[in-house]
């Protein structure tokens, strides 16, 4: 309809700038989350980084979850089931290691 | 239940401690269970009856709490069950835990057959002769895929897994002869996997040790590896295939598909097993064994020769093989 | 969620819902039934990858460090750049633009097909240096360390799952973008963009989630 | 379509369709009678009945086996069929009936007719997929069907490796890949079902007014969507390893056989629950209707079919006490799996209080109801034994355990399915079964059941091991028993099909509620319309609103 950006009216450019706001700080985030991965991946500053590795991840779903995929704005059952998920990959990891770390 | 007598006991023979132990636990077990059952089985029958359609039968509401009665016959039954999982993991931990001055029984299973090694070096195949009166400790392995060693007559069975050794203790306390099983699917022959486990008073241990656990059971071990790794099913008279009888074969003399004649010695028979292809047979066979060369330890391919050598010609008595 | 959107944009109803809302409701509703699946799959294989650390740790590490990391780095770059796109689509559809939607479509299955020939190189990388050990008739580069095969193979079988859910959602997502070309789309099936943007979100969640499991975490002892 | 053409040429065809009524609308069935209207169809009903088609051609397929293992078993040293043929005859019977007809048997056939029409829907939420979930059903069995023409596969229905990997020489694979398929099968239905009780309730129907039939198919749904992903990928593994000898499960490389095992029973025990939940489902539908009153505790039960299908993710490993899995875990498997006795217990002990002071009719559904509660409490307590850690050890991989399952699938879920089934007929088809001779073969079912498999809790515990082709000679006249019980059980599966097909061409039209139920379903017509109601149903007051009503507390009554 009306994409090349010079013909876009002063009332576009601020609605297209409200509304790609949160898309593009999103990117960047994840972005910047990745760079720390990236960085502690390939220099291995001291041991145990895969503690701080994994919480950047952690970081990094969360933010997809909640803000890409919008689980924030929607209604609680929404919400529940985003996290359901999650809740019995617990319980599946943590009830298999019960065999694994009592070997 | 000893294999010896065909009949049907009502309960398996127990021939340790634990496995009385473990009976106990279970006949308690059974009578919860009927008190938690019998009451709903009268009660169904019995309001089916009473109350059927049309039957003069007071209905008035009873007004009981039902909240109450809910929560009691929620948490009663599961209290009353939980008294069993605490006296069942008791027992459990004992089982997990072997005395240090116990016996060690190398077991190892395999497709399909079980051999034991005992701590003085003898080993047996299928059967295992223990002494009573001392702990004895199974250490198992697989060399194929998982099976699991069974032993009814001690109400314990432990999985022989492929790639690291498992356990098992007991001590019994009961002369006797009992079934021993493979008890983890395994394939074809998995219910064939399995002998008698022979529980003798100490010095019968040893004399068995010394005399038949070393002599005779050469050939018995060769019988039963013959079984184990296939020979039978198609050498034993009345085979679907009709391999050549391996009865009073040792010794004789033998016509092969290119005019010479061999006499079937230890090294030829060993050479067979191992390289079927060559010295092709007289008579237009198809050859159709498979290769044993790598698959046949060298103790137990002399014991399968050991065994050949005894088979008796058809119309000797079979009982020197058995 | 339709709440923001557009005059001229919205959801057609089909015949057995009641109303548009309660099939908005029933189609979120029904995207993250099977993104709980989704990520029940792939869960599955990361605990398998955590249980080889554990029984192997150094066979592990060995075989971590011999997978492109930076390949894989790069690879995430791109699909954290395709969340991007697939958000503006997903902004587009609500404002009602709907060519630049459909442009941003494009660039999402174009940054998706980057992945996937950037995978691919990264396999043949990974043949080149004999680093295919279910290839029976290759040796392996690890050899000398039989159980680094293990988790070598595991990172084929999940990058191979999450490569064919990509290239799932690249067919899918063409397939939409040519009828929501057409005129009117928006006015249909605008939830159509939201249900997809939230099954491609979740295919990068995935992958965030396998970049370090497999790659970055055991590079560490 | 014409609506008048359709009816016209349905009364051509078939000479006993229901006459249509003047200003009705003809029903699902005779809406439109192509072949395409079935095999395209979207209605939930009619993908419901093919699933009813499907599943039943398997339960002969898997009873056909159960045979062939029975005549097997009537004597000891195998001399009926070889080992292999044996082998091969347990593993078709364990997976046609495990993933063909047990786990969709009562979901994807009671669940996909009744459910809309219970929370008064006009279909479920995507009738497309739904559909689709039948043809990958059908793939899926195609492939299972492909690998038994072949040759047949000898693994067992629990496929461990490296057995099923590395050693096996049967063909494996088109059996994976066939039970990997029919894995989404289940996901996708579960997801409709899921979607549908959310979103597609009509005004005023709260959660509180639900069936317990719906809460527990939420329930079995939650299951299928958390644990069937789980054994998908485990099979995607397994398929991989037999393939391409990926290793992870192969000890030669070093893998770990057990892990295979951890995966396996993370879904094998919840389906489990995928199988029996649906069964107290039907169960606490008849009850009431039988007994004409009111369903006694009716929020705990609802609750219990939630807490079941939660608690059932948390005692796979009872399943492996002595396959190698560490001591800690054991007991930690064995303690919560104690804690499954208490929603059990809350369906048993509630079904039970709901006769009392009922008002009964002794038809068939009201027997299989009964034999169920019966058999499912001897089921289930029995699973209590195998959860006891030094009982178990005795009494693993018996028959002991092959009597437990069998009572909880056969004594639960068959009865409940054969329940459900003639309890909803007439719904189903629009017409009566012969009453008389549903109640001979509930009763010769019950009879022939306990002939066949209470036997085999004595031969447990008389240590014979399970899957053996050949067996001790003392163990021979419990075998034989169990084998002549089978029998009378053949006998009791043959009759329903028998009359229950009889009675689509001859048997008494049924009224829309010939059993005076209560529930949406039977508020529309018998069979009901495509579109399942003429005018939106009116949703009662209160669930389960039968004649007598026991004084429970106020909270229960809303």
């Amino acid at each position: 309809m009306r994409t090349p950006l010079s013909t876009l009216t002063p009332a576009d450019r601020a609605q297209l700038k409200q509304r790609m706001r949160k898309p593009v700080l999103t990117f960047l985030a994840l972005l910047a989350l990745l760079a720390v991965n990236v960085t502690l991946g390939a220099t291995l500053p001291f041991a145990h980084v895969w503690a701080i590795e994994l919480g950047v991840v952690a970081l990094m779903a969360a933010t997809i979850l909640l803000v890409s995929m919008e689980v924030i704005e929607e209604p609680p059952l929404i919400r529940l089931f985003s996290g359901l998920g999650f809740f019995w990959v617990c319980i599946m990891v943590g009830m298999t290691l019960t065999d694994y770390l009592g070997r | 239940m000893t294999p010896d007598h065909a009949a049907l006991q009502l309960w398996p023979v127990a021939a340790s401690a634990s496995a009385v132990e473990a009976d106990e636990l279970i006949l308690a077990f059974t009578v919860l269970t009927l008190v938690l059952t019998v009451p709903v089985f009268i009660a169904i029958t019995w309001f089916a009856l009473r109350y059927r359609e049309g039957s003069e039968a007071d209905r008035s509401p009873s007004g009981i709490r039902s909240n109450l009665i809910e929560i009691s016959w929620m948490l009663i039954p599961f209290l009353l069950t939980l008294v069993f999982f605490v006296w069942g993991a008791r027992l459990f931990v004992d089982s997990k835990n072997p005395p240090p001055d116990a016996m060690v029984v190398e077991v190892i299973g395999r497709q399909w057959m079980w051999k034991f090694q005992h701590p003085t070096g003898q080993s047996e195949i299928n059967n295992l002769h223990l002494p009573i009166g001392q702990p004895i400790k199974l250490r198992i392995i697989s060399q194929d895929v998982i099976h699991a060693l069974y032993l009814p007559a001690v109400r314990m069975q432990v999985a022989a897994l492929p790639d690291r050794y498992t356990e098992m203790w007991f001590k019994a306390d009961k002369v006797g002869t009992f079934h021993l099983y493979c008890s983890e699917y395994c394939g074809s022959d998995h219910s064939v996997m399995g002998g008698k486990l022979t529980l003798m008073n100490p010095g019968d241990y040893q004399d068995w040790l010394v005399h038949a656990g070393a002599q005779q059971g050469v050939v018995a071990a060769g019988r039963a590896l013959y079984e184990a790794y296939g020979c039978a099913s198609c050498h034993e008279p009345g085979s679907p295939v009709k391999a050549p009888s391996l009865a009073g074969l040792y010794g004789s003399r033998v016509a092969l598909a290119d005019g010479r004649n061999v006499v079937a010695d230890d090294e030829w028979l060993r050479q067979k097993i191992l390289n079927p292809n060559g010295d092709k047979l007289a008579g237009g066979g198809k050859q159709v064994m498979p290769s044993f060369a790598g698959r046949i330890p060298e103790d137990e391919l002399n014991k399968i020769v050991d065994f050949i050598k005894a088979y008796p010609r058809p119309g000797q008595s079979a009982e020197a093989t058995r | 969620m339709s709440e923001g959107l557009a005059k001229g944009v919205g959801v057609a109803r089909a015949h057995h819902f009641e109303s548009v809302a309660q099939q908005r409701e029933a189609t979120t509703l029904g995207i993250w039934a099977w993104l709980i699946t989704e990520l029940l799959l792939f869960s599955a294989l990361f605990l398998v990858a955590l249980i080889l650390r554990i029984q192997h740790p150094e066979a592990t590490v060995a075989a971590a460090r011999h997978l492109k990391f930076w390949i894989g780095a790069a690879n995430t770059v791109v699909l954290i750049c395709s969340s991007l796109t697939m958000s503006m689509a997903i902004e587009f559809s609500r404002m009602g633009w709907q060519r630049a939607m459909v442009r941003a479509m494009l660039a999402t299955a174009a940054l998706g097909t980057l992945f996937l020939v950037l995978k691919g190189y990264e396999y043949y990388a990974d043949w080149d240096e004999h680093m295919m050990p279910f290839l029976s008739s290759r040796p392996f580069a690890l050899e000398e360390t039989p159980a680094a095969r293990l988790f070598v193979n595991l990172y084929y079988v999940a990058t191979m799952l999450h490569a064919v859910h990509l290239f799932t959602g690249i067919t899918l997502l063409l397939g939409m973008t040519w009828m929501a070309a057409k005129a009117g789309f928006l006015s249909r099936h605008q939830n159509w963009i939201e249900i997809y943007g939230l099954y491609w979100h979740f295919i990068d969640l995935v992958w965030i989630l396998a970049f370090p499991i497999l790659y970055v975490v055991n590079r560490g002892t | 379509m014409s609506a008048s053409g359709t009816i016209e040429g349905a009364a051509h065809r078939e000479p006993h369709a229901p006459e249509a009524t003047i200003g009705r609308k003809p029903d699902y069935l005779h809406a439109e009678s192509t072949l395409r209207s079935w095999f395209f169809t979207t209605d939930h009903k009619r993908i419901a009945l093919l699933y009813l088609a499907s599943i039943t051609g398997f339960f002969v397929i898997g009873a056909l086996a159960a045979g062939v293992v029975r005549l097997a078993l009537v004597v000891p040293n195998g001399a009926i069929m070889t080992n292999d043929t044996y082998n091969k005859a347990f593993t078709i019977h364990g997976v046609v009936m495990v993933w063909f007809f047990l786990i969709p048997s009562i979901p994807a056939t009671f669940g996909n007719f009744l459910i809309p029409l219970m929370i008064g829907a006009k279909d479920l939420a995507f009738p497309k997929l739904n559909l689709t979930s039948w043809y990958v059903f059908m793939t899926g069995a195609l492939f299972t069907l492909v690998s038994v023409v072949l040759g047949g596969v000898d693994t067992g229905w629990t496929f461990y490796a490296p057995l099923s990997t590395a050693f096996s020489n049967t063909w494996v694979l088109p059996a994976l890949i066939g039970v990997t398929i029919v894995g989404f099968s289940s996901i996708l239905t579960g997801l409709n079902f899921v979607v549908t009780i959310h979103t597609m309730r009509a005004p005023g129907m709260t959660w509180f007014k639900l069936p317990i039939f719906v809460w527990t198919h939420y329930a079995t749904s939650l299951i299928f969507l958390l644990a069937t992903p789980v054994i998908t990928t485990a099979l995607i593994l397994l398929i991989a390893e037999r393939a391409f000898h990926v290793g992870v499960f192969d000890p030669a490389y070093g893998g770990d056989p057990v892990l295979f095992q951890h995966l396996f029973w993370f879904y094998s025990h919840p389906a489990v629950y995928i199988m029996v939940l649906p069964g107290m489902g039907v169960i606490s539908e008849i009850v009431p209707a039988f007994a004409r009153k009111k369903l006694f505790g009716y929020r705990f039960v609802a609750y219990a079919s939630i807490g079941l299908a939660s608690v059932t993710f948390f005692v796979w490993g009872h399943h492996m006490f002595i396959n190698g899995q560490s001591d800690l875990a054991s007991l930690v498997f064995s303690a919560l799996s104690f804690a499954v006795a208490v929603p059990s217990a809350v369906k048993v002990y509630n079904w039970t209080a709901t006769i009392h002071k009922g008002s009964l009719r002794l038809d068939t559904p009201m027997l299989y109801a009964m034999g169920y509660i019966g058999l499912f409490v001897l089921g289930g307590l029995t699973g209590l034994y195998l959860a006891t850690l030094a009982i178990n050890q005795h009494i693993h991989a018996t028959y002991f355990v092959v009597a437990h399952f069998h009572y909880i699938m056969v004594g639960g879920t068959v009865l409940a399915f054969l329940g459900g089934l003639h309890f909803w007929w007439p719904k189903f088809t629009g017409r009566m079964y012969s009453e008389p001779w549903g109640r001979v073969s509930a009763i010769l079912i019950f009879l022939g059941f306990n002939v066949t498999f209470f036997p085999q809790f004595i031969l447990g515990y008389l240590g014979m091991p399970r899957r053996y082709a050949t067996y001790p000679p003392e163990f021979q006249l419990l075998n034989v028993l169990s084998s002549a019980g089978a029998t009378i059980l053949a006998a009791g599966y043959i009759f329903p099909m028998l009359y229950l097909v009889y009675s689509l061409w001859f048997g008494r039209k049924a009224p829309a509620n010939p059993w005076d139920a209560k529930g949406l379903e039977w508020e529309t017509s018998s069979p009901p319309p495509t579109l399942n109601f003429v005018s939106p149903p009116e949703v009662p007051r209160i669930p389960y609103d039968y004649p007598i009503q026991a004084t429970e507390s106020k909270d229960q009554h809303r």
